[in-house]
């Protein structure tokens, strides 16, 4: 077992085991997609409150989860590498960050759009909001600063050091609600609904939030492999993947 | 389920315009990650392709040298 | 000649486009501070956005002004092009240019966002951008005034601040003035000539400001 | 003709030099000798009119190069302590570029070229600051391959040079010698040059 | 050897004495800018006066570290410190203090003279100036990793902004808002004793953090 | 006891140097030579445990370096391309500080006396930019004299000295090499040392 654990701890190794797992998570990333949309928009009931413009919940919710918890995800894999010395953590890091970024993103985006049906305006300077904004920028400044290095090595203990001094930023994320009399609401959906109702849409919720979990890893995984052909181009076993014409 | 027609669908209510505006943006970042990635790998293996054939020398002469 | 200046300091911006895009969330960040030490009352904040946008985006081109020139006097490009037979205020135009191409362009296409995190109209959103247009060009031709004078000076980075600011303060109250004006409803085309008249002065007169500070800085 | 008359040079309370005069011709190399500190870098760098003696004068073919001004510096090329390489371009931009502030535009393959002859093959897309001391030293001196100046200034052209670049710059500055350019240098390493007429400055 | 580098940083500062002086210009223009751009309207200062105060503090602080390390890397004096026989922690831990006596204490003592710009009344002077005191500290340390960490990079001047700021925002939270709760007739003891215990964690850690991204970046 | 087993640099995609073994002793001198870009400041950055090396290690007396962390530092002075010295502070600021970098408080009196020795005397007071480019060169090679560091590692210690410094500098040497020193030093200039034992490293 645990020489298997180091088997997949290389680079060579992983790089394999990565490219038979992405059609998996992909499949399955695309399967609960429909379904989660299929739930989200046919299934589930108006809300009497807030009318159609709750669908969005279906995809801001997950992403707003994701750009958290991907933050940690990464803090964990840079802090490992930055322990351990094992490159593939590090490259994992690496990997992860412009997906949390896209997710942070696309929670601001759709929460933003979100707002100013139900608040009257795209923006306001509340707890959650703010801090999800902070969160885009230490992912944006932990890939300038990985971008600004041009020794990998380098790199990833850089980034290592940034990326888990900014991990504090996350419970502020979570607490900041009690800090600030706050506009975002911090319950959840079932509160405005009846539970029947509200059934529907938070398995609809949680059905999306598994398809960008499973998104996620997908896509993390491609990039690294990316990643890892690009830092290992000189070992022997990516000339013979290449000339094996198997890159 | 209660949209009866495609566009009472599109106007979701009188919010369509946020409602698509979030998904549209949504996919077309999906999108153009896994684009971005994809071409990435593209140009990293082509790349390979020709560092490795100008270095198909220089790895046979190492060979030699080891045989040596 | 021109070009060869500007096409090599762009290419040396690609080459680190990090610069161009961290002189940006620099502004980015400058602007979203404000709201968070002041609070969230959306009315006051309204009032702000003109004033902080401005602000944000004058210190933001301020403080890539350390880049213009003391790159090259460091490894002593500068002396080579003091060496050159172009005129120096051609040269100076140049990095001006560049240096405008590379920080003040992204930060008037970047404004409109930022001014609807501050909840402003879009008429307003509109003369914002307007007046950063006209303006920003005239803080990276002032700006290369004072990079020139600090060369090499230690601590130049803040010492820039202090000769520059000054300078910088019409065409802040102006370019701020602008949008304030619109915002209550009056008439803002003054503004934005002084500013447009602002732009056409220092693109006579600062490159050869400048370049006179350099041979000075260069004795 | 490069004429110097009455120079002195005065740095802080100090003079470092008065009286020097020197007439350097077509084809002529004037070495520039002294101690550490005794003002040769000073002497460069008024040559060049990068800094104002404090007396006397220097004239270029009669005319003082002050009121030259850009007219001189298109006939110079100064190479310094500092070699003018920027860290973030590549051996083969920082050529480039450097010769275009000259006024000599030259194209891809000509850099290419003369970076080997400096052997920098194979390193000329490397940013100049992964390159050792004397590497960035000659991607500095490959200028000198490419330039159509006529006067040469050079302030220790030899330092962290190995064995082989200094003899291939000895090579070089004797050709240019040779072609009737002028060249004004200092070093404290030992090197024979011949040349149609030297002018030996020493400086105390 | 703590003592040796605080000296030193400080006797440098005191060769450039301009360094110190132009960081409290710099604050104090920043903070006079906004009621030009914003208008003079006494209410509003008020209200904004603890935000643009912090803010300034803020920015003066951050662009002050550019030189934090740099000049040390650039002269190869750094590579000195890492093979000196003293734990790098300390070194690093005395450079921040020299730091913030250069930088930081100018602008907690001249805040309380801008606080009267804004018309600030004595008690959230008092407070103003305390928040500072224990906040600017935390600054220089925090800012100590990310100069460390953009060591010898270009654009490191604009980089570090980007990694800093955002750790920065509790530290102006907490700083401005002690002022305002104060100013509203809150009891603002809570954030002044959160602002302390972010300054214990930080003396505790960043020196660590700023050593190990200084081995990290002259590697 | 400085040894260096089967050490390999990697820089880039560039192979430096792989399997350099080499042992010194005390009284022991190691020359550095190759020529530019040959990873000579590569090695010595290596050897002081500045970057770590692509394989092999390094021992101090049995010990390995990095694990010896400090306690191989305060044996230590590596002098680099970079003299280290602070433009604003004079000489003798300069002198001082950087000797109690590696943990050595030496009076006033001393460091003058050190900067008269390296001919700096009658410019200890003069803030450093002001010197020349050799007499900076001399400020860091001071530290040399005062030092008490078993191990000296110098790159190119003489550039951009004069005859007479070089001379005063090879005397210093062969002074710590007699008192059981250890040096390592690369150097593109002849010099002629006289030591217990000499490796002469070399890479191409
Ligand atoms: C730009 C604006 C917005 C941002 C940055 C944002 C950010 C976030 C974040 C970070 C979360 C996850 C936090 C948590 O689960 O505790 C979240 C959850 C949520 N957001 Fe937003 N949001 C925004 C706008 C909105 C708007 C306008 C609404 C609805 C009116 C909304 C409704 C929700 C709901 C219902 C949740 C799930 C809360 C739960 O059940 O835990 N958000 N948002
Ligand atoms: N402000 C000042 N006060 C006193 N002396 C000064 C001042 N500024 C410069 N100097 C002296 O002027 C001289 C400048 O020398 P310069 O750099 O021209 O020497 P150099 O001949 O090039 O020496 P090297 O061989 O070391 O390069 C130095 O001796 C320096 O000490
Ligand atoms: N990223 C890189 N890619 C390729 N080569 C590199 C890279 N970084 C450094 N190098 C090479 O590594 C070498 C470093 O050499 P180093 O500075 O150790 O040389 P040196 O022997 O000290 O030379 P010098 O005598 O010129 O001082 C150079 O040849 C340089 O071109
Ligand atoms: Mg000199
Ligand atoms: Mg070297």
């Amino acid at each position: 077992m645990a020489i298997n654990w180091y088997k997949y701890a290389s680079p060579a190794s992983f790089y394999s085991l990565a490219g038979r797992m992405i059609p998996f998570f992909a499949i399955l990333a695309f399967g609960l997609l429909v379904a989660g949309l299929y739930i989200g928009f046919f299934v589930a009931p108006t809300d009497f409150q807030q009318g159609e413009a709750y669908r969005i919940i279906f995809i801001h919710v997950p992403a707003a989860w994701m750009s958290m918890f991907l933050y940690v995800v990464m803090a964990l894999w840079a802090g490992i590498g930055l322990a351990f010395n094992t490159r593939l953590s590090s490259m994992m890091a690496t990997a992860i960050a412009p997906t949390g970024a896209m997710f942070t993103f696309v929670a601001l985006w759709t929460g933003s759009l979100w707002g100013k049906p139900m608040w009257g305006t795209w923006w306001v300077w509340d707890a959650r909001l703010t801090s999800e904004l902070i969160l885009l920028f230490l992912y944006i400044g932990f890939m300038s600063l990985q971008a600004a290095i041009d020794d990998p090595r380098r790199a990833d203990k850089a980034g290592a050091i940034i990326a888990l001094v900014g991990v504090i930023n996350i419970p502020i994320i979570y607490f900041s609600v009690q800090w600030w009399n706050t506009l975002h609401q911090g319950a959840s959906v079932s509160v405005t609904q009846a539970p029947t109702m509200a059934s529907t849409m938070l398995t609809g919720m949680m059905v999306m939030v598994f398809a960008a979990w499973m998104y996620a890893i997908a896509v993390i995984l491609k990039r690294v492999r990316v990643i890892i052909l690009e830092r290992e181009r000189h070992t022997a076993w990516v000339s013979e993947l290449n000339e094996r014409g198997a890159l | 389920m209660d949209w009866s027609n495609w566009s009472e669908f599109l106007a979701m209510g009188g919010y369509g315009i946020y409602v698509w505006g979030s998904y549209l943006v949504t996919f077309a970042c999906v999108i153009g990650e896994i684009l971005l990635i994809f071409k990435r790998r593209r140009t990293l293996v082509k790349r390979y392709g020709q560092i490795f054939d100008a270095n198909g020398e220089d790895t046979s002469y190492q060979d030699d040298k080891t045989a040596v | 000649m021109f070009f060869w200046i500007v096409q090599r300091d762009l290419l040396l911006a690609m080459r680190r486009r990090s610069d161009v895009l961290t002189t940006l969330f620099f502004f980015v960040i400058v602007v979203s501070l404000f709201p968070l030490s002041v609070g969230p009352e959306m009315n006051m904040l309204r009032m702000m956005a003109p004033g902080v946008v401005w602000v944000a985006a004058l210190l933001a081109s301020m403080l890539s002004l350390g880049r213009l020139f003391s790159n090259d006097y460091l490894d002593g490009t500068l002396e080579q092009m003091l060496l050159s037979s172009q005129s120096l205020s051609i040269l100076v135009l140049g990095k001006a240019l560049a240096h405008w191409l590379v920080t003040g362009v992204p930060l008037v296409l970047m404004a409109p966002v930022l001014g609807i995190q501050y909840d402003l109209p879009v008429d307003a959103l509109f003369v914002l951008t307007t007046s950063l247009l006209l303006g920003t060009p005239v803080l990276s031709l002032i700006g290369a005034i004072g990079a020139a004078l600090t060369l090499g000076l230690r601590g130049g980075g803040v010492l820039v601040s202090l000769l520059v600011l000054p300078l910088y303060i019409p065409v802040l109250i102006f370019g701020a003035g602008s949008v304030e004006a619109d915002m209550a409803g009056l008439d803002y085309d003054a503004h934005l000539s002084l500013l447009g008249a602002f732009l056409l002065v220092s693109i006579v007169f600062a490159p050869w400001a400048a370049a006179s500070s350099l041979r000075v800085s260069m004795e | 003709m490069l004429q110097g008359s009455d120079l002195a040079c005065v740095r802080g309370d100090r003079n470092l030099f008065k009286a020097v005069n020197f007439i350097l011709k077509d084809g002529g190399l004037m070495q520039v000798n002294g101690p550490n500190g005794s003002g040769k870098t000073s002497l460069l760098r008024i040559l060049c009119g990068l800094s104002a003696p404090a007396a006397g004068k220097i004239t270029w073919n009669g005319k003082s190069v002050r009121t030259l001004g850009e007219a001189y510096y298109s006939e110079l090329v100064y190479i310094g302590h500092l070699s003018g390489t920027k860290d973030d371009l590549t051996a083969l931009e920082n050529l480039r570029i450097s010769s275009a502030f000259s006024g000599e535009n030259i194209s891809e393959h000509q850099a290419v070229e003369a970076l080997v002859d400096m052997g920098l093959g194979g390193r000329e897309h490397l940013p100049a600051k992964v390159l050792s001391q004397g590497q960035r030293r000659r991607v500095a001196l490959a200028r000198l391959l490419v330039s159509k100046a006529k006067l040469w200034i050079l302030d220790e052209p030899l330092a962290a040079l190995d064995v082989s670049a200094i003899q291939l710059v000895k090579n070089l500055l004797e050709r240019h010698l040779k072609e009737n350019g002028m060249i004004v240098m200092t070093t404290h390493q030992d090197i024979d040059m011949t040349a149609a007429s030297i002018v030996q400055l020493q400086l105390t």
